[in-house]
């Protein structure tokens, strides 16, 4: 198969192996690419994972299920609260209970200022990438925002810890609402200046369109979801096939560009953050009175096997637990976004420059101890 | 006809420059914007403002052994919130004293909080029926030696409140 | 500055000719094209010196020498161009810039 | 003299006594004023090597961002080259894995390199101290570490601390015996060909000192 | 005078260049070491040569530049006089400049314009 | 007013009255060094000072301001720093060329600020053919970034050494042709013919629209030839790590930092030289008052205003933009602005030979 | 498509399937040899056309290791889970999806990665997450080491 | 001794040391950087001839165009530990005999024959008067050269562009 090039040898004395990663700025983290190039020309790429490879999945088989919280809390660090949100569903599914309409609105809100945190990053990220440096402190300016609003209830800004299987670890903070209306404001406010700085310009524009041109049958086939699979017109939003929280009660969006390039990547996420925000207004003047954590003698999952999916800001997460009855599972399996999407690099990344190849990995959105685990 | 579309095609050369040239000049905008307004720059001195600077009211600092104006807490050695700790940061050492009545009690020796390994989850404050624990504002952590992360909460000489029997 | 007053014309010209020979000697001595290349370019050069020397010291009223030398170094570029363009192309082919390899592996 | 820090003063750092251990260790030569001019250039401008594996990482670049601003301590210029950065921020996990890849990123810095362990998985493992099979538990065991800054992940703010920490530390070296310090103590390991018994090694247990009779309680419930 | 300037200009920077390099050389540290040497390639132990094969259409570049700079060098004696003579140098730089464009007009058509 | 000639004279006579010419002359070349030095020097820091500044502020924050009032002495620390920073040596690198080269990327800008006119009289050397002189010594430079590259044994070095070459070389050109627009108008290739030719206005204003594009191709070619972004593709940080000076530490890799600037430098003061008249003030057609009151302004001030403002400029496109790619820069220069330069040039030709400008 | 219609397709292809475990989605047990063919079929029938594979891995059982395939169709959007029961507890092995979905070269590196299952006639079965000079396969229940430190 | 003369000696000197180096270095990229040295020092002595635009050219075209594309052609052809096999000693004998031979004889030519300074009063060799007899279409005028030149550059570009494009491989 003409993905697994590892044993061509170098016939061609043009062709040389450069490696990019573990500790390279483009690979946001510690991934590495093992590029061959011919001239600036990437002519295949290998990508090689398990630098931080923690051993999450074996750590749960010795944990309770609100103590492993902690553990996906920092696989997809980017989605901690997502993340938190399958497991505790997976397991409420499990037990067969059912939370209280509070905690789902509740749950949906973080999770959808969590997707749009997320994605600002990203877009810092990427504008980073693509040597437009300025973008990397509009997104993180506006990502404090955020943060701000998640610290005030759980008291901390990354990681948030603030779901457990049956509800939530305590209420909101009383500012909660007038803090998440006045970030959409803000936020509304904010986002076309980013379509200014980045989405219209015209080098831009140049480096993205037509650059990793990823087929929808491609995705289909590599499993590639998330923003980076509907950016192929590869329909995939858990949030629509499957609803699950809150939102069944909400309309929006599902948004679909069907060019499969990097741009059509790049807009995915732009306009989720849109349909994010009228999610958010949606929710934030509605939520219902009601328990915040049910009384749950124990917690354990009864001897079965059980799946999730839901959907993070990188696509579809898919928690799946064996569980012999006990209070921690027997075996726990993640489906991760990007593990799936980070092997679709070498078909689509191949063949373009360098420079290209940074561009396409930025615009998978990649997040490494995600793929690790 | 060729005529015409080589005029086309010179048309549009020219045409991409303006419309690039034009897609410039809008993102220059942006950051010249920031640069000529006023009152823009969100930057909080951090050590300047120290005195200032006040986290959330749930902010997880660090661990927290609650202890009175008589120096005392409440812990009772039922151990809860070690068992309930995700990755063994809270020992909690007792020692066994002959209680008034003769019998044996457990006391606390030492309240042994592994604040390098704390991943923050906040599993053991509730997890302590005796409201014995909270989580303090300190972020300011840093030290040279790793030894002194490893603290005892329970300060020299404190006493317990409520004393298990 | 003037260095009609100050340095005799003999000097230049012996250094154009040293130079000349060395750049002999280096297109003699080296296989590698490049060398050989860099080898050309030296004697060249020693030319351009005579050129602009004599000027300057016998004709100073006019600038023949001046432009002579212009042009040689167009046509060193040019000549340079092309010779490098020989070169990358044999390069490909053989996978060596050295004349004796070049040779043997004639086609 | 020495180490004081802009706007912060002495008494409210942490850890004061090994500062004072480390004035007064090395050669009995007292700080000089060409000591402190080195020590303010040195001290002032700590380039960090662009490097982060995990969650911490983020909260780096949180730092580095325009709320909480590295760049107002003079380190915003970050050197995706080991050769031109002075300080490595280990922020976050390290596995075996990627052990020997740090050892050597360290190994080609240019000296005086500085080394800052943040948040609790490069300090000591932090929530996979337990159980895991493949984290390394703490940098320092890979490479010396300068300041740990613990923290799941530190806010920004702790580690614009640990920075000042940092900044204290390099304020209390000497130019004389320069060739010895910052080098580390650990030789350095040739990672083409080392052999990785070192992360092998179970570490030190920590409960070591605490009390036999507590140890059966502590399994998870 | 002005040649004087000019060796003083060297000088400066010769000074400005090895001076520091030779300072630095006495006061910095110096710990060398084996790994420390190696090339750095993100941490990992490099493989195969260093030392890269360029594609060889990188070259092409180079000719290009060195014919247009060739141009440009012949044309700064024009553009001096250009004001004084009038429609001559116009004229001669029009058929200059029109040869010279066919070559680049060649140039573009073989994509030889194109870096891979 | 305000004319340097005479005091340099006194200073020349000076020294020739008191010494033999030998040593008359000697003390002036070190004089001269010195003063170069310091200007450089500080030009040096402060530039980097000034871009972290207004990087920051474009950013909404603040940007060094702990080392010193304001953070002024920030740069200083770092150099500190960086002298006392270990020079690496690399396996199998060639060690004389891996030396030699911060010497030529060095020499080149220093040879070049050399002949910047910073106000009347006050410039160190008035060749007759400047332009050529200054653009001859820049193309010097490019020699040191190629052998740095390839002297470092490594294989980011090699291709962040390659592109910048390649990319160097092609704006080259641009920079060149877009010089000579001006040359052409002026008549001259003296710095000093050139302002007393713009006493009446300043060529990108009397220029007609051919100057202004001239300008503008000027300092696209000028950013690109100094490796800054958007062009900053030797040393993409995203994907070289740090392009040719990879394998650079301490004080080495601080010359390349610093010429890199001095580069910048060097492109705003010809465009301000060429283009913004120099150190000539600022006038407007027949206010004689208003003339009068900009003629007060020291020349040295407009000289570094202008300059500031165009390395402002160059600043601005740094940070707002993303980078190209290596094959759009180079079609951006073969295909747009040389073609486009080559029209312009004849335009402004047929403009000079009409008398059409003011 | 229904259970049921899945049930008896499934039935006609692979006669001796066992009904599954899990009760969330249609769930079947089928021989270890049967699973290429079978995941062919089931990628290609225009009925079922379950072109994505959402999730591969391996559990490790008393009776032996569970390789469990959940599949859906992008187009129906009915799920399917396929388990396969090795005995073999030693020498695990089970011929590749990987040449029916892509997806499924990486996910069945990692389960060999972490439970030394082989998969036959897989392209490119090395180690992913771990050295390759690791010993033994960690997620495995009777996996030991001297690194890891028990609570 | 004049400042003058001291600075000729030093380009000499340099010149001679750097073309010796330039052709005896082992390390082809080496060698490329002597020759740079080289032709910095005879644009040095241009410049001291007064013929300031020749420097110039010397310069741009030499040093910042060939010196660059030999460099270019080196990265792509040589690698950095590969040297220059050592000459053969046939080779080196030739060369060297005929190196010396000619530059002996050449010598002792040339010192024979006196060259009379002509004392003629030197016309500006500024750029203007340059490109005034560049422009001149007179019979002393270049500007004939001046077009063909571009021809030749035509050719130059047209020829290295098939070469290199012809069968690529
Ligand atoms: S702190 Fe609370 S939970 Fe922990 S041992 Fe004491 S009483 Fe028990
Ligand atoms: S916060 Fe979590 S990790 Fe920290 S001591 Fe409490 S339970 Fe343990
Ligand atoms: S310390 Fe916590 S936040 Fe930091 S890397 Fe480790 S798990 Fe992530």
């Amino acid at each position: 198969m003409e993905e697994t090039l590892m044993d061509i040898d170098l016939k061609d004395k043009e062709e040389y192996i450069v490696n990019m990663g573990p500790q390279h700025p483009s690979t946001h983290g510690v991934l590495r690419f093992e590029t061959c190039l011919q001239g600036e020309k990437v002519k295949y790429i290998i990508p090689h994972c398990g630098y931080i490879h923690r051993g999450i999945e074996k750590m749960c088989e010795k944990l309770t299920y609100p103590q492993l919280l902690h553990l996906t809390d920092r696989m997809d660090y980017l989605s901690a609260h997502i993340n938190n949100e399958a497991v505790s569903l997976c397991v409420e599914n499990a037990m067969g209970i059912e939370v209280s309409d509070r905690v789902k609105y509740i749950r949906t809100i973080f999770a959808e200022l969590t997707r749009i945190a997320s994605h600002q990053l990203w877009w810092s990220a990427f504008g980073m990438d693509l040597g437009a440096l300025t973008t990397f402190f509009y997104g993180l300016r506006d990502r404090e925002k955020i943060l701000d609003i998640f610290e005030e209830t759980t008291g901390t800004r990354l990681i948030q810890s603030f779901i457990t299987p049956g509800g939530l670890m305590a209420d909101v903070h009383p500012n909660f609402q007038r803090r998440i209306k006045e970030f959409i404001t803000y936020f509304r406010k904010k986002l076309p200046e980013y379509d200014q700085l980045l989405t219209g310009n015209i080098i831009f524009r140049e480096r993205t369109k037509g650059i990793g041109v990823m087929s929808k049958e491609l995705a289909i086939d590599y499993g590639v979801t998330g923003p980076s699979g509907r950016g192929s017109g590869f329909h995939c939003d858990i949030r629509k096939i499957a609803p699950y929280s809150a939102y069944p009660f909400v309309k929006f969006n599902e948004i679909i560009f069907p060019e499969g390039d990097t741009y059509a990547r790049y807009l995915v996420r732009m306009k989720e953050m849109w349909e994010s925000l009228n999610v958010l207004e949606q929710l934030v003047d509605n939520i219902p009175q009601g328990q915040i954590m049910l009384e749950l003698k124990a917690i354990k999952a009864p001897k079965g096997e059980y799946y999730q999916r839901v959907e993070t800001a990188r696509g579809e997460l898919g928690v799946y637990i064996v569980s012999d009855g006990g209070p921690s599972p027997a075996r726990m399996k993640f489906r991760t976004p990007n593990f799936s999407n980070l092997f679709i690099i070498n078909k689509i990344a191949s063949g373009h420059k360098i420079a290209d190849l940074v561009a396409i990995s930025g615009s998978l959105d990649l997040v490494i101890p995600d793929i690790d685990r | 006809m060729a005529l015409l579309k080589t005029i086309k095609e010179v048309g549009n050369y020219f045409n991409e420059i303006y419309d690039g040239v034009a897609s410039l000049v809008r993102g220059m905008k942006v950051t010249g914007g920031y640069f000529i307004k006023r009152g823009q720059i969100v930057t909080q001195k951090y050590p300047e403002n120290r005195a200032t600077l006040k986290m959330f009211d749930n902010f997880k600092g660090e661990l927290q052994l609650i202890h009175d104006e008589n120096n005392q807490h409440s812990c009772n050695v039922c151990n809860t919130c070690a068992r309930k700790c995700p990755n063994g940061s809270i020992e909690v050492i007792y020692k066994k004293v002959e209680g008034a009545d003769g019998r044996s009690k457990k006391i606390l020796d030492k309240y042994i909080y592994h604040l390098e390994t704390c991943s923050f989850c906040g599993l053991c404050v509730p997890a302590c029926d005796e409201h014995a624990l909270r989580f303090d504002q300190e972020f300011e952590h840093a030290v040279f030696d790793k030894s002194k992360l490893t603290k005892v909460l329970n300060k020299p000489g404190s006493t317990c409140k409520v004393v298990k029997e | 500055m003037n260095l009609q007053s100050e340095i005799p014309l003999d000097y230049i010209v012996v250094l154009s000719a040293v130079v000349f020979f060395v750049g002999l000697l280096g297109v003699v001595i080296r296989r590698n094209l490049i060398s050989m290349l860099m080898g050309i370019e030296l004697m060249l050069n020693a030319v351009n010196i005579n050129f602009a020397a004599f000027n300057h010291y016998l004709f100073p009223n006019r600038l023949e020498g001046h432009f002579f030398a212009l042009i040689v170094m167009a046509i060193a570029a040019a000549e340079a161009a092309i010779a490098i363009a020989l070169i990358i192309n044999i390069y490909r082919r053989f996978a060596t810039v050295s004349v004796d390899d070049v040779d043997e592996l004639k086609y | 003299m020495g180490v004081d820090i802009k706007s912060m003063p002495y008494e409210d750092f942490n850890d004061n006594e090994t500062l004072e251990e480390l004035r007064k260790s090395g050669s009995s030569v007292m700080v000089t004023s060409l000591d402190s001019i080195v020590n303010w250039g040195r001290s002032n401008s700590v380039w960090p090597l662009t490097f982060a594996t995990s969650c911490c990482g983020i909260e780096m670049m949180a730092a580095g961002g325009a709320r909480h601003d590295f760049a107002r301590f003079g380190i915003e210029v970050y050197r995706a080259s080991p050769r031109q950065a002075d300080v490595i921020v280990v922020a976050g996990t390290i596995v075996r894995k990627m052990a020997p890849v740090l050892r050597r990123l360290y190994d080609q810095m240019a000296d005086p390199k500085y080394v800052i362990a943040m948040g609790a998985c490069a300090v000591s493992g932090g929530p996979f101290y337990y159980n895991s099979y493949s984290v390394v538990r703490g940098v320092d065991q890979v490479i010396p570490v300068d300041v740990f800054i613990p923290g799941c992940p530190p806010r920004p703010e702790a580690l614009l601390y640990g920075v000042m920490q940092l900044q204290r530390k390099i304020k209390t070296q000497k130019m004389a015996n320069q060739n010895m310090e910052g080098a580390g103590m650990m030789p350095e390991m040739n990672t083409s060909t080392e052999d990785k018994s070192r992360y092998v090694q179970p570490a030190e247990n920590q409960n070591d000192k605490s009390a036999e009779e507590c140890k059966p309680n502590n399994s998870p419930a | 005078m002005e040649s004087y300037a000019l060796l003083t200009f060297f000088l400066t920077a010769v000074v400005l260049v090895g001076g520091a390099i030779i300072f630095s050389h006495f006061v910095a540290p110096h710990i060398p070491g084996i790994v420390k040497s190696e090339p750095y390639e993100c941490g990992i132990p490099t493989e195969g040569p260093t030392w890269i094969q360029f594609h060889v259409g990188y070259y092409l570049f180079a000719i290009i530049y060195l014919i247009f700079d060739v141009e440009t060098v012949f044309i700064y004696p024009w553009a001096v006089v250009m004001r004084e003579i009038g429609l001559t140098a116009f004229f001669e730089i029009l058929i200059f400049f029109t040869v010279l464009g066919l070559g680049l007009l060649y140039a573009w058509k073989k994509k030889a314009l194109i870096w891979e | 007013m305000y004319d340097f000639t005479p005091m340099i004279d006194s200073i020349t006579g000076y020294l020739n009255g008191v010494f033999t010419p030998f040593w008359a002359g000697l003390i002036s070349m070190v004089m001269l060094g010195v003063v170069l030095l310091t200007v450089y020097a500080v030009l040096g820091l402060y530039l980097v000072f000034a871009e972290r500044k207004i990087c920051a502020r474009m950013q909404n924050r603040l940007g060094p301001n702990r080392v010193g009032p304001f953070g002024l002495f920030q740069t200083i620390a770092d150099l500190i720093k960086l002298l006392l920073k270990e020079l690496i040596f690399i396996k199998n690198a060639d060690n004389f060329l891996f030396n030699i080269a911060p010497f030529i990327v060095i020499i080149a800008s220093i040879m070049a600020i050399g002949s910047i006119p910073f106000a009347k009289g006050l410039q160190a050397i008035d060749l007759n053919i400047g332009v050529l002189y200054i653009l001859a010594i820049s193309s010097m430079g490019v020699i040191g970034i190629l052998i740095a590259g390839w002297a470092s044994n490594s294989k980011y070095s090699v291709i962040g050494a390659m592109r910048s070459g390649a990319q160097v070389i092609s704006y080259e050109l641009s920079v060149g042709l877009a010089l000579l627009c001006i040359i052409v108008y002026a008549g001259s290739m003296q710095f000093s013919e050139i302002i007393a030719s713009q006493e009446d206005g300043w060529w990108i204003f009397k220029g007609h629209i051919p100057a202004f594009i001239a300008f503008v191709i000027y300092l696209i070619a000028g950013t690109a030839e100094t490796n800054r972004g958007p062009f900053d593709l030797a040393e993409a940080e995203s994907e070289l790590t740090a392009g040719f000076h990879t394998e650079y530490s301490g004080i080495k890799f601080a010359f390349f930092f610093l010429a890199e600037y001095m580069n910048m430098f060097v492109i705003a003061a010809i465009a301000t030289t060429l283009f913004l008249g120099g150190w000539l003030p600022f006038h407007l057609f027949q206010w004689a008052g208003f003339n009068h009151v900009m003629d007060y302004i020291p020349p040295v001030f407009w000289f570094f205003a202008k300059t500031a403002f165009v390395i402002y400029l160059m600043m601005w496109f740094k940070w707002t933009f993303p980078r190209l790619r290596i094959d759009q820069l180079l079609a951006l220069e073969w295909k747009y602005l040389l073609p486009i330069n080559l029209i312009n040039l004849i335009l402004i030709s047929f403009l000079t030979l009409m008398q059409w400008h003011f | 498509m229904q259970t049921e219609q899945l049930t008896s397709l499934i039935t006609a292809l692979v006669p001796d399937q066992k009904p599954g475990i899990s009760k969330q989605y249609p769930e079947f047990i089928i021989p270890a040899d049967k699973v290429n063919s079978l995941a062919r079929e089931l990628k290609n029938n225009n009925e079922t056309l379950m072109d994505y594979l959402f999730c591969l891995t391996a559990v490790d059982r008393k009776d032996g290791f569970h390789v469990v395939y959940h599949m859906t169709s992008s187009v129906f959007r009915h799920t399917l889970v396929l388990r396969v029961v090795l005995a073999d507890k030693v020498n695990p092995s089970v011929p590749t999806v990987s040449d029916v979905w892509r997806a499924a070269e990486w996910y069945e590196r990692e389960v060999f990665d972490l439970f030394g299952i082989r998969f036959e006639n897989h392209p490119n079965l090395k180690r992913m997450f771990l050295d390759d000079d690791w010993v033994g396969y960690p997620l495995r229940k009777d996996y030991k080491d001297s690194f890891t430190l028990e609570r | 001794m004049t400042g003058p003369r001291i600075i000729f000696y030093i380009l000499a000197a340099s010149i001679v040391v750097f073309s010796i180096l330039s052709v005896t270095s082992r390390r082809i990229l080496r060698a490329a950087i002597y020759l740079l040295f080289v032709l910095v020092a005879m644009a040095g002595l241009y410049y001291m001839m007064n013929f300031q635009f020749l420097a110039a050219v010397q310069l741009m075209l030499y040093a910042g165009g060939i010196v660059v594309l030999i460099i270019f052609s080196i990265l792509l052809t040589s690698q950095i530990d590969s040297k220059l096999d050592p000459p053969k000693f046939s080779h080196l004998l030739g060369g060297v005999f005929t190196a010396v031979g000619g530059i002996l004889l050449s010598t002792i030519t040339l010192l024979q024959f006196v060259f009379k300074p002509s004392g003629i009063a030197a016309v500006g060799t500024d750029i203007r008067s340059v490109g005034r007899q560049l422009m001149d279409t007179n019979l002393v005028g270049y500007a004939l050269p001046f077009e063909v030149i571009s021809v030749l550059l035509l050719a130059a570009l047209v020829g290295s562009i098939f070469i290199a494009r012809k069968d690529r491989v």
